[in-house]
């Protein structure tokens, strides 16, 4: 058993910005994360007394190894997120990570698509962001409900990624679902390729049949409330067809990416 | 030269370096953490729970964060006792420190015949029945509320398996006491409490129960005063030595626990918050005996009952 | 014009203007907070418990804060019906809102006496039977373990006090649906529950016990999840409306106990916290209602309960 | 019912300054408290969420009703004052207050004698700053650890306070309890004169034992656990003598000063 690696860190909060209403952008000191891969998370303990008791999973959103420093980017939901949000630069913020698998074959010369829903953009960023760095090709889709609910231009540019963006009210990009622009992309450009997406449920479960009709590989990145963050509790599980049974897995562990065709999603 | 205080012990005959168990269910099988964490600063890792069959579990959401506390409806998800025997059983020398299985059945019958399985594997030193999950329906906790089931559960655990039987409690026995006494007198080595509450949240905006399985079980430091309690209780009703847990997650709820009467502590909920939990609460038991002039934690146990108390 | 969502109700006809209540104990006589606040907040405020002969109540400290819930050991300090009825009784009508007076003896034949001795004393709306105490020795907890004992408990009440007959349970009965079921059939208009959690808190500098009275009830959002639970598992087991306390602070807290079937909420120890809780909540509950295109907050009740669940 | 009275407070934290290690001084914007009387205290929540669930008893240190500020003085004893240690100016902070009964006949000739232990200065401080603004005559004893733990002298002077200090070091002023000071004084001044103390326990218990010898009146503010402050839960009760029988008073009503003569201290 390898024990060389940390699994908590204290991290020098560097940097804690509102980049649009409501969503944190955090820069952390953390030369031991810098090398977790896209679509891993950690696990950010809120509050140093026991209300809220729980860690909450974010994921990397990008990492500087040259820096040793990560960002996370956060949308404030409820009440643990609420607090991070009032963390000031200056602040040790308390991670376990860099936790669970990320998505796969980054690195491989046919076309990725990410799709990714508000702030479902999280970890898809760091993921389009090390594709841009060694020049492979992707494509960028996102949406959200409101132009000035999503980040600027500028906060994708210097990474070289082009999002193209669709909002429910039209304000930025064109209006409708982002399951749209895959739609309208997967007619014109065929397999091979392959469909990385995160997001809400509903929005991923259509991703998912979308890539099913065009013969596409589809990962994607489930959320679901967390304790342990490492396998031992059983209770991220999310259900997956095996066979024609159930099967529960655990998303913090044999996930939170999983091959989309095999998830049982609700309907 | 001083001596440095001991912390080893003896709990039925389970040699352990600490006091500090790993509590069933929160730490799988070990393995989850072995690659960061040194298992070492365990006395002894309680396995997930295992039963006879495979069970997929409960339906999500399992998890809900409460006041202090969380509820878990996991349900028992394990792949069963022959997966166990293959395919979990020949690492756990792996861990590196004594291991307990944990076990539960959906009738008396179901849980000898897991402990008679159990009897004679080396890589387990000692099972623990729980008969106190609020999560299943049709096994657990009845089991713990009669004295008179827990006497015939117990006695045909004990018949089978040789090595140490620990015996674990929840709270929704009527008389407590009168639970644990029947389970001593069946032959159980060491009692365990408590197990987690039964409790719920509802989805304000879904107005509808939270927990794919409606009910969960609340553990962490919500719990904390009311196991305390319990243990204190139980310590004055047997003789048999305790391991205590509800919401242990520093040395000063540990010390709660030892002073109340148990000789030895579990920790659950707190390893998701801590994962450090059990190597900081250990050097922390050292600098406070050492600071105490005390020579062994054992020293500790019940110091907080009155002999009028005890029975 | 939009009508606006109603929160009036009659709880086995007690005319309430909301469904919130000061829960017994929390709230003195009522005068403690009269100077300060609106108390036509509350839709009626139950009185500290009172017992025949004036009781001194349990060594300081009384108080231990625990995580996210406090102990209590009062051990019902009051000074008895005679003192209530000179000196109390008649200044009752200034409160403002219905008063409901929660009683507490050490036999049956007490609560008998204690109920008889109030009924038709007009400035008391209701009578609360404390049957589940945990700070007092020879009372309290022990008659709401036994469904017979409810039973007979009840039907003595039921037999000399003529207004509406409140049975407040606590949860250390072994099997709580039955002991509701009893108290229903001797004839209890309305269940609440539930009552504080034995617990305890040991000082670890001193080594022993930290509350005078060794042990206390456990209050706060801390015990939240198991008092929800318990008001759903009632609510499948009696058809008499419930009230539904333990740890509510927020309209949240409220809501989860009248979805999961509660007809009225008392509230406790959020008063320490925050003294314009029902104030706050009642606003809040109004808004609720009014964004949800409900015109009445009754349609909630027991609303996340399925049909299955019910009997 | 007068319900002109607002029992909660939402005050202005103008200053949170750190006097001497551990003891922090909070100025307040909270005009509706200036015209409490010293003695009385505030009922101040410590955390936002529900762990630590009560609030925290803290005695009025000084009121200023020219600038509608009040002035708390409180040592850090645990995770509650803690957590208020960090309280930063700007920042908003709930009181109950004022509640329970101050030290009494403060206007009145005769001679009043402070006697403090430790923190047990905050009360005291707002009781003899009254007399000396209105020129009646006072003696302030005050007894602490160490010299450094105990404010400097201009932290009295402007508020025309010459404390006598005893320090069990010695570092400042003599060694040994503040008690050896009163017992000092009594014995070369008689009654008619009035003892106001407060303190650890065993202090006040010797205090009230001289006064009884002198035959001075003497008056006490006590310490417990609150959990309601205002009279309604019964939990912070004291044992007092009632005839021969234990009674037990709410130190947050009858209190927290009561006449020491009947207070029955721990032995
Ligand atoms: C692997 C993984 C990676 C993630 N990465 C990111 C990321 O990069 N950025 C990001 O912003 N988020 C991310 N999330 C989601 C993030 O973890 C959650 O938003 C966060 O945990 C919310 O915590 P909170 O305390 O703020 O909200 P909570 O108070 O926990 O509430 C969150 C939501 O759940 C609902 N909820 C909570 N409890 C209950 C209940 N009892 N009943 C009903 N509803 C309830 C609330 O209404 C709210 O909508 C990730 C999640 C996972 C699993
Ligand atoms: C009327 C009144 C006025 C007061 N005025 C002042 C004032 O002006 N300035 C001031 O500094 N203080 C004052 N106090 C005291 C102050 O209220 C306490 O110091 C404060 O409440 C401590 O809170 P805490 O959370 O910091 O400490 P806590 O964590 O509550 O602990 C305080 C102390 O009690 C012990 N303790 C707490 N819980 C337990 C337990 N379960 N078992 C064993 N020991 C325990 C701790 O070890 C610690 O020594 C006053 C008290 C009263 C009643
Ligand atoms: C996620 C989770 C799963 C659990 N599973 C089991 C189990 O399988 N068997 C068992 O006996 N106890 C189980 N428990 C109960 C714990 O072992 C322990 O008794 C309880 O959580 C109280 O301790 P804690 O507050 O330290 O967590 C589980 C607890 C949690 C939180
Ligand atoms: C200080 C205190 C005193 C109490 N005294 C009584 C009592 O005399 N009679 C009674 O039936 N319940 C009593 N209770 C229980 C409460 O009425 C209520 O059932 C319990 O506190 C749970 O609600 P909460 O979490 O909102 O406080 C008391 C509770 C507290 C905190
Ligand atoms: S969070 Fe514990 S198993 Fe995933
Ligand atoms: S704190 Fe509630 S009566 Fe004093």
């Amino acid at each position: 058993m390898d024990r060389d690696n940390k699994l908590e860190h204290r991290c020098l909060l560097l940097e804690n910005r509102e980049v649009v209403p409501g969503w944190h952008l955090l820069e952390l000191q953390a030369p031991d994360l810098v090398h977790a891969s896209p679509g891993q998370f950690v696990q950010l303990r809120v509050g140093r007394l026991t209300d809220p008791l729980l860690r909450r999973p974010v994921s990397i959103h990008y990492a500087e190894p040259e820096k040793g420093r990560i960002r996370l980017l956060f949308r404030v939901a409820g009440r643990g997120t609420a607090l991070v949000s009032g963390f000031k630069a200056g602040d040790n913020v308390d991670l376990l990570g860099p936790l669970g698998r990320g998505f796969p074959c980054l690195d491989e010369e046919e076309p990725a698509i990410f799709v990714a829903g508000g702030i479902g953009l999280a970890p898809l960023f760091f993921a389009a962001a090390q594709r841009s760095r060694v020049s492979l090709p992707f494509e960028f889709f996102l949406g959200g409900k409101s132009g000035s609910l999503l980040p600027p231009e500028g906060y994708f540019q210097a990474h070289g990624i082009k999002p193209r963006l669709v909002t429910d009210d039209g304000s930025r990009g064109g209006s409708g679902p982002v399951t749209a622009l895959l739609e309208e992309y997967l007619e014109t450009n065929k397999a091979p390729l392959r469909i990385h997406a995160c997001g809400p449920g509903p929005m991923l479960a259509g991703v998912v049949e979308l890539a099913r009709s065009a013969g596409a590989a589809v990962h994607v990145s489930l959320e679901s409330r967390m304790a342990c963050g490492v396998g031992a509790c059983l209770g991220c599980v999310y259900p997956f067809r095996s066979g024609d049974q159930v099967e529960y897995r655990r998303v913090c562990r044999e996930g939170p990416v999983f091959n989309g065709e095999e998830v049982l999603f609700e309907s | 030269m001083k001596a440095e205080p001991q912390l080893a012990l003896e709990l039925a005959g389970i040699k352990m370096n600490s006091p500090l168990m790993a509590a069933s269910g929160c730490y799988g099988y070990g393995f989850e953490y072995a690659g960061w964490i040194d298992l070492r600063d365990w006395g002894a890792i309680v396995l997930q729970g295992t039963t006879l069959e495979p069970r997929q579990g409960n339906p999500p959401p399992r998890l809900a964060e409460t006041p202090s506390g969380m509820l878990n409806a996991v349900g028992l998800q394990n792949p069963g006792i022959d997966y166990f025997l293959r395919e979990v059983r020949p690492r756990l020398g792996e861990l590196g420190c004594p291991v307990i299985a944990n076990i539960a059945g959906e009738s008396v019958e179901q849980y000898r015949e897991l402990a008679a399985i159990l009897d004679g594997v080396g890589e387990i030193c000692a099972v623990e029945i729980n008969i106190s999950c609020p999560n299943v329906r049709c096994g657990g906790i009845s089991f713990g509320r009669d004295p008179a089931v827990v006497e015939r559960l117990v006695s045909a655990v004990r018949r089978v398996y040789r090595g140490p039987v620990i015996v674990k409690l929840s709270l929704e026995a009527g008389d407590l006491a009168a639970v644990g006494r029947a389970a001593e007198s069946a032959g159980a080595d060491v009692l365990s409490l408590i197990n987690t509450l039964k409790g719920m949240v509802i989805d304000t905006a879904c107005r509808r129960p939270f927990l794919g399985n409606v009910t969960g079980g609340l553990s962490g430091p919500a719990i904390r005063p009311v196991a305390v309690r319990a243990v204190w209780e139980m310590a004055g009703a047997v003789a048999i030595p305790l391991i205590g847990m509800g919401g242990i997650t520093t040395l000063d709820d540990a010390l709660q626990f030892i002073l109340a009467g148990a000789t030895a502590v579990a920790i659950g909920t707190a390893n998701f918050l801590n994962p450090h939990v059990a190597r900081d609460i250990k050097t922390g038991l050292r600098r406070y005996l050492d600071r105490e002039g005390l020579h062994h934690y054992s020293e500790l146990i019940g110091a907080a009952g009155s002999a009028l108390h005890r029975r």
